[in-house]
This record gives structure tokens, sequence and C-alpha cells, in this order.
């Protein structure tokens, strides 16, 4: 009983984030759009049984990488400035008629649709949830291994090259 | 390594002094409205005007203490003693007297300049008000009473205390009506309030006699 | 879920949640009267005995207090920040085992807001929440002081938190070796600390078996790292008072800067409370069942929980009664130079040691 | 009683659709990293559900992934972008058109 109501509270609020995310005009609300996301998101991953990847969405997601955008807002000072000129003549135009194609697309699947195609969830057992992160790290370690180590190497190398980009010599500007 | 011994010799001090406040005696506060610190015996509290033990008042509206003050705070006008009922001894008494104590700077150069030693300072220190009209004192509030004790400017106040203003310290001789030291050898009203009787001034031989600072006059 | 479990789980909830509060209280006080004694003056003296109503005293002044809001704030943010400072503050604290858990009939009441499997990584999740507060209390109140503390908060939160989390991992890889399998949950992690080193050696029988023998260093960068996260002293660049007013919080007034203060030394008690019940085995301890009348033994538990937190909490005392302010430069190099560095070389220490005690030299 | 992973499913392409077409409309480029930020989380929620439907841990190490690939990509993007700003003070994409100093 508890899923159902979850489900559309944080599916609304998801959805409230991504909007804010597009259209809030100043970028740290578009950030925190994006945290009221991450936090749904991560809420509905929980219902999912994905215990650990909701942690860790928490702590990479929300934790450093929002905080991050919040900090580089904030250290160029962009939360005042407007960037809705439009350039490219036909962008507008052609987004919105895309929305509206994809909106009519969805509603009349929603209606006449064929729901075959979408599955209800077959496993709901609650007694996995005590051995989900065992479960995450046999797999990371004995499958994954390789792509784990290379997503270690990856993360080292971002954050060299981070540091190489942002690294500010005087005079160099 | 330094950085980590610096740390706990720091620690040790903090520590350490802790454990003197709490089971020793290193306290170096103490809580003020409860217990008054003793103040320095020259201390420049508020002012007062003094009487002779007779009742009279001693400031004769003569102005000195208005023109030497470098603040110009103080206001006096004099008036002349009505002969059948006189205020004070001489030919005039101080009729109005003010001192704006927001802009007294507590010199005493006032109690230096007066002839008559009729406005002295007391230990009394409490003075705030909460509007300006109030911190201007006037003669009620300067004048000291029969008793000897300092008036207090709102006596009606729930926080006034009057137990301070009996203790209250003016330094003052024990001058007679006529300005010399007559009262000497005899001990009586103090015409100061102050704990405890005061011995009167003693006569310029003694004075001679001794060494400056055993004639302190406390 | 029947009713009266449901009934045990809001209890615990509600009891934990009101400990918390009490505790804070006491913890504010505390805090005023020992920084006091350190300095050699009285402290907080007048409500109460000894003073111990003041925070009471002056969270009623703060409450009735008008909350002044600046013009040129940004009103949402300025309105929402500090209850994004004051819900992690109380959801880290509902991981925290408090007690030994019993039982009432046939339901066992765990002394505890919520058992999560997940327990350590949440508390990681929602201490890198509280960053957001202060961030967005500092860039809400539209002015200059609110706004470099806000982006200092953002810098110093991730550079410790990520000591922190290693020195959790140090833990949690010590701990798996002590049980059946790893785990993450708070209740398990003290468990596995009661009783003493006896099976190590015999000479050890007398040392309880807390976390913090082996893992002392792991502990040391564990305290560093909580001290900053919670930006007190001398860590609190985030609100010198010397250079930025009152930091984050300058604009802040009335009950709003009171749910700010609340929720820092919630903060403090709860990030304690994690360091006693990871290193310090929590609520472990012995309780003398056999010759106690029963409820006495059930209390022990609780007692012993709030001695070793205390221990910790003066220690956050204690440092900022003694420790001027660093410098902002001398912080990130105590970060990213000396305590990540030493929080991986001691994770990789230990790591080998708990291999070669388990499995064995590699060469034989 | 339980939702159907459907569900998650439609939330998911709503969600990388107001993702996509904020990268469309939006010039400000911390926002349109957002918005990409905002498409990876919409297909960790399609392939976690995916993963329970099909009782399948594989899907949560997938999004295990692409979550520290997205970190990845952040602080690089970020990094460029601060770049970017100490040269030309704007964070607007048009401006940025020309790849020249």
């Amino acid at each position: 009983m508890a899923e159902p109501i979850l489900f559309v509270l944080m599916a609304l609020g998801s959805l409230a984030g991504a909007v804010t995310v597009v259209a809030a005009r100043n970028p740290v609300y578009s950030a925190m759009g994006l945290l009221g996301t991450l936090f749904s998101v991560a809420v509905l991953y929980v219902l999912q049984l994905a215990h650990f990847v909701a942690a860790v969405q928490v702590i990479v997601y929300a934790g450093a990488v929002l905080t991050l955008f919040l900090f580089v807002i904030m250290l160029i000072g962009v939360d005042t400035s407007e960037d809705w000129d439009e350039k490219l003549p036909y962008q507008r135009a052609f987004v919105g008629g895309l929305a509206g194609l994809i909106a009519l697309f969805a509603g009349a699947l929603t209606l006449f649709g064929n729901f075959d195609w979408v599955p209800a969830a077959t496993s709901t057992d609650p007694d996995s949830t005590n051995g989900t992160i065992q479960a995450i790290a046999e797999l990371l370690f004995t499958d994954w291994v390789l792509a784990f180590e290379a997503t270690a190497l990856l993360l080292t190398i971002a954050a060299a090259g981070a540091i190489a980009l942002a690294h500010y010599r005087r005079g160099q500007t | 390594m330094g950085v980590i011994t610096e740390f706990i010799k720091g620690l040790r001090v903090t520590g350490g002094t802790m454990l003197r406040t709490i089971f020793g005696d290193e306290l170096v506060t103490i809580e003020y409205p409860k217990e008054m610190r003793q103040k320095p015996q020259r201390f420049h509290g508020r002012h007062v005007l003094n009487r002779y033990p007779d009742g009279m008042e001693k400031c004769i509206g003569c102005e000195l203490c208005a023109g030497v003050c470098p603040a110009k705070c103080i206001f006096v006008r004099g008036m002349d003693n009505d002969p059948e009922d006189p205020t004070s001894p001489g030919e005039r008494f101080g009729f109005v007297y003010e001192i704006n104590m927001l802009r007294c700077i507590f010199c005493a150069l006032c109690v230096e300049a007066c002839p008559t030693e009729a406005i002295t300072m007391t230990h009394l220190f409490e003075m705030s008000t909460t509007n300006r009209e109030d911190a201007i004192y006037t003669r009620e509030t300067l004048l000291m009473d029969e008793k000897g004790e300092v008036p207090h400017m709102f006596p009606d106040d729930e926080l006034a205390d009057m137990d301070e203003l009996a203790v209250a310290d003016g330094w003052v001789r024990a001058t007679a009506p006529s300005g010399l030291t007559s009262y000497q050898g005899v001990r009586m009203w103090q015409g100061t309030p102050g704990p405890g009787d005061w011995d009167p001034e003693p006569d310029q031989e003694q004075i001679d006699a001794v060494s400056p600072t055993e004639v302190d006059d406390g | 879920m029947s009713w009266p479990e449901f009934g045990i789980v809001v209890l615990r909830v509600v009891v934990t949640f009101v400990l918390l509060l009490v505790v804070t209280l006491i913890n504010v006080w505390a805090e005023r009267k020992i920084v006091a004694d350190m300095q050699s003056r009285i402290g907080p003296s007048r409500a109460g005995p000894w003073g111990i109503l003041q925070t009471l005293a002056d969270g009623l002044k703060l409450f009735f207090k008008e909350s002044v809001i600046p013009r040129k704030v940004e009103l949402g943010m300025y309105l929402l920040a500090p209850f994004l400072a004051i819900i992690p503050a109380f959801l880290i604290f509902m991981m925290v085992p408090w007690g030994k858990p019993f039982m009432i009939g046939d339901h066992e009441v765990a002394l505890q807001g919520a058992d999560l499997n997940i327990g350590l990584l949440f508390i990681l999740a929602m201490s890198s929440m509280a960053v957001y507060a202060v961030v967005l209390a500092g860039w809400s109140s539209g002015s200059k002081y609110p706004l470099i503390g806000g982006v200092r908060a953002t810098a110093q939160a991730i550079s410790y938190e990520a000591a922190m989390g290693l020195a959790m991992v140090a833990v949690v890889i010590f701990t798996a070796t002590q049980g059946e399998g790893g785990t993450l949950s708070l209740a398990e992690i003290v468990e596995r600390q009661t009783g003493t080193w006896a099976d190590v050696s015999p000479i050890l029988s007398f040392i309880p078996r807390w976390n913090v023998f082996p893992q002392f260093a792991a502990f040391v960068i564990f305290v560093v790292a909580i001290v900053a996260e919670t930006n007190r002293a001398p860590f609190d660049l985030v609100e010198a008072e010397q250079e930025l007013v009152g930091g984050f919080h300058t604009e802040y007034s009335g009950m709003r800067f009171a749910m700010f203060f609340l929720a820092e030394y919630i903060n403090i008690f709860s990030m304690s409370a994690i360091a006693a019940t990871l290193f310090l085995g929590g609520w472990a301890g012995p309780t003398f069942e056999t010759f106690l009348p029963g409820f006495i033994s059930a209390l022990l538990p609780t007692v012993y929980f709030l001695i070793k937190t205390y221990a910790i909490v003066f220690i956050f005392f204690w440092l900022r009664a003694t420790l001027p302010r660093l410098r902002y430069d001398q912080l990130m190099t105590l970060g990213w130079k000396r305590l990540i560095p030493a929080a991986l070389a001691w994770l990789v220490v230990s790591t080998v040691a708990i291999g070669f005690r388990q499995f064995g030299p590699p060469w034989s | 009683m339980i939702v159907a992973a459907g569900w998650y499913m439609a939330l998911a392409a709503a969600l990388f659709l107001i993702g996509a077409f904020g990268l469309l409309l939006r010039r400000n480029a911390l926002v349109m990293f957002m918005c990409i930020e905002l498409m990876l989380n919409a297909v960790n929620l399609t392939l976690i559900s995916a993963g329970r439907a099909l009782n399948d841990l594989n899907g949560q190490v997938a999004v295990f992934f692409i979550l520290v690939v997205a970190a990845a990509e952040v602080v690089v993007g970020l990094a460029i972008i601060v770049a970017i700003f100490r040269r030309r003070a704007t964070a607007s994409v048009d401006d940025l058109s020309e790849l020249r100093g």
C-alpha cells in the first residue's frame, strides 16, 4: 500500500524538480530543482529495493556533484545573468512542436495503447534487501571488476584534468 | 611532530585551567550584581553635593566648578540666602545645580575647583537611564540628604539598591562651616556617605610631622 | 506490520527525537560552562541550578523575538534554508543505537530511530546534505559575508567528507572480520564490539573489544573530520566572527537563527554519537545482570552510550577553547595534503594487516 | 500492492524528455549541464526498474557506473566552464560558439 502513494508523491516531486531545472531563471533555483529530482528518484530507488544505489545517488549526486554546481555558480557569479535570448532562429518552435507531438503520442498511448509492453514487476521479495549490498559487491568485484578498475582510472584522470584546467597562473589570461 | 607537541601543550593549558577553576580558586570573574568588587579609593563615580554636619549646604553658588569643567556639563546659578533661614553659611547658595552625566568625563576638576568642597565624587557608578532627560542630574538628585546618604535617581525603581547608597564613599574633609579644621580631634557625624566614621583632618603641624602617605584620607 | 509493531516504531522515533532535544539543550549549556571553566570564568549561572536552564531561556527568547527579513534576500531559499539545516541533523541521529535492545512481550524494541542496512551510507548522505543549508542561507541572504561563508562551507564540506568516509571504510573493513560478513548497520557494528579481546590474547581479556584500539589512527582522523564537518572551532571559517560577522547566518534572526544554532549542536552530538558507536563500542559495557535489578541493567547501556558520546563532545569543547582558527589555505592543506593521504595510508596498512591475520602471509 | 515497472519507465521517459528539452532551450552552460544530469538520472531510473522487474542486480551495477562517469564528467565540465569564464566572463553557450580565444 505504501508503494503507490510514495510513487505518486515522488513522481510528482521529481517532475516538479525537473521542470524547475528547465524553467527557473536563476541557476541556483535550477540546482535546487535538480536536488528535488535527485531526492525523489533516490526514494524511488528505495521503493525498488535498490538501497545501495539510493544512498550512493544521494552521496555522489546531491552531496558532491550538486555542491560543485552551486560552488561554481557562486564562484563565477552567473546567478543573475539571463540566457533566454535565442540565436538559432527555429529552435524554440522546433522544440515546442516536438514536445507537443510527444505529448500527443503519449496521450494516445495511454488511452489506446497496448499495455502488454510494460510488464508488471516480478520480484518484490523484501528479504532480498539485506543481501543487496553484498550481492552488488559480489557482482562488482567478479563480473565487472575490469569496468570497476576502469572507472577508478577515469576518476583519477578526471580529477587530474580538472586540476590542470582550473589551475590559474597569474598573467596567463 | 613539533605541531603535535605544541597541540598537546595547548590542550594541557586549557585542561589544567579547567581543573583549577573547578577544584581550585582560579576564578577571575565575580557575579557582579550579587557581589561587588572593592573599588579603588580614588575611584571617580557620580557626584554628590555635600552638607555641613549641621545640615547646611556647602555649595555657595560660585560657579567655579562650571567654569573649570572641560566638558561644559555643569550648570550652576547662585541665589542670595534668605537671612532668616539661610540655606548655606555664605552669602549665596546654589539655587540651580545640574550635571549632564552624558557629557561628564569624570575628571574631578570640579572637585578640585570647589572652594568649599561642596561637590565631591562617590564610588557609585551605576548610572544607566532609559532616556536623555534622566541623565541630567539635578540639585535634588545630587544633594545628599540629612542622614548623609546620596539620593537615588529612581527610589521607586524595583532595581534600586538602597543599601548600596549607604556605602557610597564620597571623599570629603570634615571641615567646619567656617572652613577651618576646628572639628579636629572630635569624632562626629561625618558629613559624607561612606563606611564607618572618619577622623577629622589633622592640624598643619601634624601633617608636616608625618610622611604624606600616612595621612591618606581613608 | 501489526499495530503493536507500528506503535513501537513510532514510539522509538519519538523517544529518540526527545532524547536528542534534551541532550542538545544540555549540550549548549555544557559548552558554555566548560569553555568558561577553561577560561577561569563562571559561565551561565542564573537560570536554574548552575544555570542549567539557560538554553531553555535563550530558546524562549529567540522564539519570541522578531524575525527580521532583509529586503534583498531571495525569499524562498531564505525561508527554506533553516529547515534544510535541521532536518538532516535529526535524521543522522535516527541511525544511532543509543541503548541495548530489550523485549516487551515478544516484540523486540531497539533503542534506535531506525536500523538501516545502509546505515553508514545514510549518515554520509545526510551529513553531505547539511552543507546545502549553509550554502543556500549564505547565497539567499543577498549580502557579502554570508556568501563568502557559504562558498567556504562548500569547499570545506567536500574536503573533509572524503577523509571522514575513508576513516569509516577502515572501520567497516575491520568490522567485517569480527563477525559473519561485512555490515553497514550501526546496530550490528555495536553488537560486534561487545565483550573483550580475550580471544586474541588472554592478557587483553580486561580490555573492551572496541574498534578504537585496532583502529586508533582512523579514530583520530574521524574526530578531526567531524570537527571540520560540523564547522566547529578551529575549523569554523564558515562563521568566523572576526572576519565574516556571523558567516552564513549573519542575516538571520529570531526563530530562524535558533534553528541554525540548534542544528549545529544536534550535529555535534550526532557526530560524536557516531564516533562513539563506530570506535568506542556505543552502548557496549558490563551490565552486571547477575546482581543488579533488571531495570538498572537495561538502563546501563544507555548510560554508557551517553558517557562515551559526551567524552567526544568534550573533545569538541576542549578544541574550541584551545586552538586558534585556521587560515583558509591551512584548512585546505590539512584536509587534502594531510588528512586524506593519512586516511588512505591507514586504509592500506589496516587492510594489509587484516589480510595477514585472516589469510597468513602471501608468500607462504 | 506494488507499482508496475511500466510506471517507473514512463516517469523516467518524462524526466528524460524534460531534460532533453531543457538542453535544447537553455543557453546557460551550467543549466545545460544540469539537464544532462537529469537525463542521466532518467536512464538510471529505467535501469533500476528493469533490473527489479527482471530480478537482475546487473541493472544496479550499471547505475553505479553511470553515477561514477557522471561525476567525472561534471568535474571536468565544470572545470572547463570555470576556465572559459575566466577568459570570456560569460556562461552562455551562444557566446562560445567560436572556438577561438
